[in-house]
């Protein structure tokens, strides 16, 4: 029932209210002296050529879509686990077809060698 | 049991389908292995199927639905299959005599290059049979109805090479066409009619619905005879069967004398309930079933080719069942279809036999005193000749004089008669040929030299050929000694009153109600003495003609030359049909082509094309390439179907 | 009193938007979150109907939509990303050709 | 109550998604979107479908824009600028837009819906639990889409190795 | 008084007491680990400020009021806005998750029940997982906004260390739902009074520990602020509060996969064979967990960043997905 969920909301009016206090706080009690050279990134200690927003690895990308991917297998294990005293066998069976496919592609990035980083 | 039964149909399809995709890749023995193996275990469920119906007695009617095909609105038509004495009867039928058919392919067909394709048509055929047999609505039965038309189409073309068997092939399709198309518009008439194609329905509808001769059930039921005339080789549709014996051997057998041409009295039977609301649809029924068997049997008895022989022989025997089915003894048309194919089956097979044995020569002229040579095909041959003349006691004599019994009980005398005669006649071209192929002097010489290689095709040696005739292997040896003894003995399940039980009669009662009341015992005895006696007269002067003194018919062929060349050329049909039907189709299809095709509708078409050109490039400023464009376009499609369905 | 029109005008609301954020933006990536947000559109209609019927199957078409949506993102960024290889930038009115 | 909190979320939502549509910066865009994500997650629970709120949140805000800001990292574009090629494009689609939004609102403003309602009321749902509820349907009557669900992820990931494999082989000369 | 007034205000009061015990459980264990650490290393560890019982009890408050004094400058070509909201996600995410976690058993005073949990949802465990992958939101933002290439680095870092490490965490808790048969953590919890879920699934137990560590970024998967490689990771160019918020977030991380970890697997607040249930025995099995992360902090060397990826996808993965089925067959094989 929605009202169950009310607290939470009241929790998070609460966090966001603890965040934003937090944050204002620090930029009003601390000193302010802003230089130049401090507000540069750091680059230990050289200057820094650049801009940091360049292209990154895609290995990271092909991390989250297998993440993603994964991801979905568990959103749908969490109902079939609460339900496997009802589902008994056929839910062993149906959740094992469901895992095979999807090994089938987990075999296969693996062969490809998505997991490796080098 | 009754849930197995949609594996009667699926194992011959199933066959079909993996030889006509790897029959290329596998070795032979594995395609026959598939091909037959298929056909044969599909034999044995239908075994179990037949005991089923059998124990099931008067309750013996199973409707099994496989899949609803086709579900729209009111018209709803399932897949589903209808499994009763009839069809349980057919299924053996079928997948029995096909099953020996295929075995005895194996022999006949194993030196061809093309064997697993005639496995996968052979296969298809079954199937497409059953479907047929099975279907337990009119739209399923026209299914099969057309298949097996293909698949007669494709098996007599077999050999598509050689002109004549594509022009056959060609010949049949487009004649059975003709009576196919009557038949489709039968179909519809009844669902317009009765508003369903099932047969429950309709047959439950229309005694309700409809009076004695009411027209509308004459209609329909003359459309239906239309495409079993056409299907079942009738006058005067029947001139693509003897063309048809360009194909092999085996489909001779299997297709145009045991199976697909008989699914005509199948049909009849089976819409008995329509038949009986159209006396004059029946009568139509019997006397061109009637006529066609007298026509048949007189043609061939000139005819010089064993194979024309017998089909001329199966249109006649066709012509009986009709005859049958028309006097209302539906169930004496059915057992005549039931010992037809046994003993013609056996007939084709035997003269295939003779042809693999002879190098394909099957011109009689070239043949005789083959008796020696081939012992088992010879005595087969004498068998189911036997059979086919109505001697006493084989099948053949049992079944043709229920026909003849019930047609002179019915009031239908002239009916009877020509019947009779005909069965003379029959009796007489039967034995003739098996004198000409068995007895008499050979026509031909030993060869030890030559073993002979087995060609099938008819070849036309001139003169005086020399050949080693052998005996043919066992794989098609014993599917004859098997349909022999069925030849013999398949007559006792439906022995007449007089004789014995008719088991056949209370079979078929939940299908065709009870039997009508028994014929008096003298009458019964004069007409299987009429019978017997026009037999062994048929028999007796065949043997006189060829044997005895045979001179005689080369006399009467010179005495009566008018009526022999007339018997020769087949009452000149074909060139009748040639020049009324073929040749002005010719000129009208060569005026369609040049005047209305070329100049009318190619102009249409070309002009219709300069037109697009010039619009689409009109239209191609809209073709930006940007997809942001496109998506606009559509929300703007969107925006402007909303608005006018909202204001609408 | 919270009905299910509230949420229907909402969900029509957010298509409106996802539907012209599509034709508007020029980068592939915003147009793909539109794309987005007009499916979780859908899906809110979805969850809002399956609550006025007293049926779930709304809720499960949601739950396969879900599914459907990260698959399509995956192949659907896996195909900017090869595009933005070919091109060296990320604007939908560069790409009016069908070559790569 | 529950009034007042649809408002509340429903405000965020529109003001979310139109920053996501007018924002320059795509992470940005992405950040409102998930805060659209979020408060539509709201409403699920709002409508009594806990489950998938919480499914949304996972799988849309904690994954796929995750991924979308990956590939935003990835490819690190600039903002938009100008109207680019197209100039009466703007204009026409804020224009449809509106309109498809009027229309909207008029056809489902009449529309009937019917009465027919079904068994699963939210006290039904809350007795059993909506997951067990959900996953009850989803692996009874729905098992055939479930279990090909299995090969369209399957096909995803097939089909995302091969792009980028591809593009890595490219990177490689 | 209208029942929704008193919901709301008793949440109210649990949310603020909730996270002010937090805040300061999270200053505590700042102080904890660095003794902790130093007595592993064998240092002395911070002995100075406020010495009271011979500990330095009041180093956490210098340490406070150092950190609000400190400047706040945000970096000349930072995208402004994400750079000051993402300590705020990363703080919210960690604390939101102590919305659902169970403390004690319900007590009644003056005919009042009350709830030692903030909300008792059924769908509470999803909760925690949904709130644990928006906590990803805060570490690649505030990697992202401050134009630092370090910070980028170390945020995707640990974004993809994070999620490659969910799809484990999230499949090491399926074989307990299996055996519970409820997302309730309120329900699981009391489940668990004579016997705890750990003895049903020890394999999971453990895996949830690794996940769990490598989502918290800590020895020996703190890859992300691999001082010798990237600094401080995506927090390089934060000063001040903001500083303070991402280790604040950290450490109540730390204190909530210690929590979920009790709660789900060592019966939370039930005491063994249900003696004397109450939050005391939540504090201890936490305290036993930090103490066992503190100890591992001190002791293992960090993973190499790829053999950390490969461990995840490549031995944990397969392994939680073999306990969730041999948990499957052993089920249906009890035909329970």
């Amino acid at each position: 029932m929605p009202i169950d969920y009310l607290p939470i909301l009241v929790m998070v009016v609460v966090v966001v209210a603890f965040a934003a206090i937090a944050l204002t706080l620090s930029s009003l009690t601390g000193p302010r002296h802003p230089t130049a050279a401090k507000l540069e990134p750091y680059e230990s200690g050289m200057p820094p050529f650049g801009s940091a927003r360049r292209r990154i690895s895609i290995k990271y990308y092909l991390t989250a879509v297998l993440f993603i991917l994964f991801d979905i297998e568990i959103i749908f294990f969490y109902p079939w686990a609460v339900l496997f005293r009802q589902l008994k066998l056929f839910g062993l069976v149906e959740m094992g077809v469901f895992v095979l496919i999807l090994l089938i592609g987990y075999v296969y990035v693996w062969r490809k060698g998505g997991f490796n980083w080098d | 049991m009754i849930n197995y039964l949609w594996l009667v149909p699926a194992l011959p399809l199933a066959g079909a389908a993996i030889n006509a995709i790897f029959s290329r890749k596998m070795p032979r023995w594995l395609v026959s292995v598939l091909g037959v193996g298929s056909v044969g275990l599909s034999f044995l469920v239908a075994l179990a199927e037949f005991f089923t119906v059998l124990g099931a007695g008067a309750q013996g009617v199973f409707n099994v639905s496989i899949y609803s095909w086709i579900p729209v609105g009111n018209f709803k038509i399932d897949v589903a299959f209808l499994l009763d004495p009839l069809s349980a009867l057919m299924l053996l039928g079928v997948t029995g005599v096909g099953f020996l058919i295929h075995v005895y392919s194996t022999g006949y067909m194993a030196e061809d290059e093309s064997y697993g394709r005639f496995f996968t048509y052979l296969n298809l055929f079954v199937f497409s049979m059953l479907i047929l047999v099975l279907g337990s609505n009119y739209l399923l039965m026209y299914v099969g109805w057309a298949l097996v038309g293909l698949c007669s189409y494709l098996l007599i073309s077999f050999w598509f090479t050689r002109p004549a068997a594509a022009a056959a092939g060609k010949k049949a399709f487009i004649t059975t066409r003709i009576g196919d198309f009557g038949f489709g518009l039968g179909v519809i008439l009844i669902f317009v009619t009765f508003g369903s194609l099932n047969f429950a329905d309709v047959f439950a509808r229309a005694p309700q619905m409809f009076q004695l001769g009411a027209p509308i059930i004459t209609t329909i039921t003359l459309l239906l005879f239309a495409g079993a005339v056409g299907k079942s080789a009738q006058l005067p549709l029947y001139v693509w069967l003897p063309d048809a014996m360009e194909g092999p051997t085996p489909v001779s057998a299997l297709i145009h004398a045991a199976t697909m041409v008989t699914a005509g009295v199948y049909m009849v039977a089976r819409s008995h309930v329509l038949f009986s609301l159209a006396p004059f649809s029946s009568e139509v029924v019997a006397v061109i079933g009637a006529v066609t068997a007298l026509f048949a049997a007189t043609i061939a008895l000139t005819q010089m080719d064993l194979k024309r022989v017998l089909a001329y022989s199966t249109i006649s025997q066709l012509g009986y069942m009709f005859l049958g089915v028309g006097v209302a003894a539906y169930g004496a048309g059915i057992f005549h279809l039931m010992t037809h194919a046994f003993f013609k089956a056996l007939l084709f097979l035997a003269a295939g036999s003779v042809m693999h044995a002879m190098n394909g020569v099957i011109d009689m002229r070239q043949l005789g005193g083959l008796r020696s040579k081939m012992r088992w095909t010879y005595i087969t041959f004498f068998a189911a000749a036997l059979a086919i003349s109505g001697f006493p006691l084989f099948s053949g004599f049992f079944s043709k004089d229920e026909i003849l019994a019930q047609a002179f009980e019915s009031g239908h005398i002239i009916l009877w008669a020509i019947g009779l005669l005909t069965a003379g006649l029959t009796a007489f071209y039967i034995f003739r040929a098996f004198f000409l192929t068995f007895h008499t002097q050979a026509r031909w010489t030993e060869d030890e030299g030559r073993k002979t290689e087995s060609r099938h095709s008819p070849s036309s040696v001139v003169g005086h050929p020399s050949f080693h005739p052998h005996e043919s292997p066992a794989s098609m040896t014993v599917p004859l000694a098997i349909l022999a003894v069925l030849a013999v003995v398949a007559g006792f399940v439906g022995m007449p009153s007089v004789m014995g039980p008719n088991f056949l009669e209370g079979f078929f009662a939940p299908v065709f109600g009870e039997a009508a009341a028994a014929i008096p015992a003298g009458t019964e005895w004069m007409l299987i003495g009429a019978s017997v006696a026009v037999g062994l007269i048929g028999i007796g002067v065949a043997y006189w003609f060829y044997i005895a003194s045979p001179e005689i018919p080369v006399n009467l062929a010179a005495q009566f030359k008018g009526i022999y060349t007339l018997l020769w050329n087949k009452y000149y049909v074909d060139e009748f049909y040639s020049a009324v039907f073929v040749e002005p189709g010719r000129r009208l299809a060569m005026f369609l082509w040049q005047v209305i095709d070329v100049q009318v509708i190619d102009g249409f078409a070309n002009g219709l094309g300069r037109a697009m050109a010039s619009f689409s490039g009109a239209l191609r400023g809209w073709q930006t390439g940007y997809a942001r464009a496109y998506a606009l376009l559509m929300l703007v499609g969107t925006v402007i179907v909303i608005g006018w369905l909202m204001l609408r | 009193m919270l009905t299910v029109n509230h949420f229907i005008l909402l969900s029509a609301i957010l298509f409106c938007l996802g539907a012209v954020g599509v034709l508007i933006r020029r980068n592939p990536l915003v147009m793909f979150m539109s794309i987005e947000l007009m499916l979780n559109a859908a899906n809110l209609a979805f969850v809002a109907f399956s609550r006025y019927l007293n049926n779930l199957d709304g809720q499960i078409f949601v739950f396969l939509i879900l599914t459907v949506a990260a698959a399509e993102v995956a192949v659907g960024l896996a195909i900017i990303v090869a595009m933005f290889r070919a091109r060296e930038n990320v604007d939908v009115d560069e790409v009016n050709e069908l070559k790569g | 109550m529950s009034l007042l909190v649809f408002y509340l979320f429903a405000a965020i939502a529109v003001l979310a998604a139109l920053g996501m549509v007018v924002l320059r910066n795509p992470v940005h865009s992405a950040l409102s979107l998930a805060l659209v994500f979020v408060s539509l997650a709201a409403m699920y629970v709002l409508l009594s479908a806990p489950f998938i709120a919480v499914a949304q949140v996972m799988i849309y805000a904690g994954a796929i824009l995750i991924l979308f800001v990956f590939v935003i990292m990835l490819l690190s574009p600039g903002t938009d600028q100008g109207v680019g090629a197209l100039k009466a494009q703007r204009g026409l689609a804020i224009l449809f837009g509106a309109a498809l939004l009027v229309l909207l609102i008029a056809v489902l403003g009449g529309a009937v819906l019917p009465p027919t309602r079904g068994t699963f009321t939210p006290e039904a749902i809350a007795a059993e639990g909506d997951t067990q509820a959900v996953g009850a349907l989803l692996f009874t009557n729905f098992l055939l889409p479930f279990e090909i669900t299995s090969i369209l992820l399957l096909v995803a990931i097939v089909g995302v190795i091969v792009l980028a494999k591809k593009r890595q082989s490219i990177s490689k000369q | 008084m209208d029942p929704l007034a008193l919901v709301i205000i008793e949440a109210l009061i649990k949310s603020i007491v909730v996270i002010i015990v937090l805040l300061t459980g999270f200053a505590y264990l700042t102080l904890m680990e660095r003794m902790v650490v130093a007595r592993i290393q064998v240092r002395v560890g911070p002995n100075r400020v406020g010495r009271v019982f011979g500990i330095a009890a009041l180093q956490p408050i210098a340490d406070a009021i150092k950190m609000i004094f400190k400047e706040d400058f945000i970096p000349a070509n930072a995208d402004k806005l994400i750079y000051v909201l993402a300590p705020g996600i990363a703080v919210g995410t960690a604390l939101l998750a102590w919305a659902v976690i169970p403390l004690n058993p319900p007590l009644t005073i003056f005919g009042y029940t009350i709830n030692f949990e903030i909300a008792n949802v059924n769908v509470a465990v999803l909760y925690l997982l949904a709130i644990g992958s928006l906590s990803i939101y805060g570490i690649v933002l505030g990697g992202w906004s401050a134009n630092n290439k370090y910070s980028l680095l170390g945020a995707l870092r640990s974004t993809a260390q994070m999620v490659s490490y969910e799809v484990s965490l999230g499949l090491s808790l399926v074989g307990v739902l299996m055996v519970s048969g409820t997302l309730s953590l309120t329900q699981i919890v009391q489940q668990q009074s004579m016997i705890w879920n750990v003895v049903w699934q020890p394999l999971g137990f453990v895996i949830y520990l690794v996940c769990a560590l490598a989502e918290i970024n800590r020895v020996p998967f703190d890859l992300p602020e691999a001082e010798t490689e990237l600094v401080a990771g995506y927090q390089t160019e934060y000063s001040s509060l903001k500083f303070a918020l991402f280790y604040m977030a950290e450490y109540i991380n730390m204190l909530t996969i210690s929590a979920i970890a009790s709660t789900v697997f060592l019966g939370g607040y039930q005491g063994p064979f249900g003696i004397l249930p109450g939050v005391h025995w939540l504090l201890i099995k936490m305290l036993i967990f930090i103490f066992i992360f503190m100890w591992i902090r001190g002791t293992l060397p960090r993973f190499r960043y790829d053999q950390l990826m490969r461990f995840g996808w490549q031995v944990l993965l397969p392994l939680a997905l073999a306990n969730t089925f041999v948990t499957a067959v052993v089920l249906v094989l009890l035909g329970k």
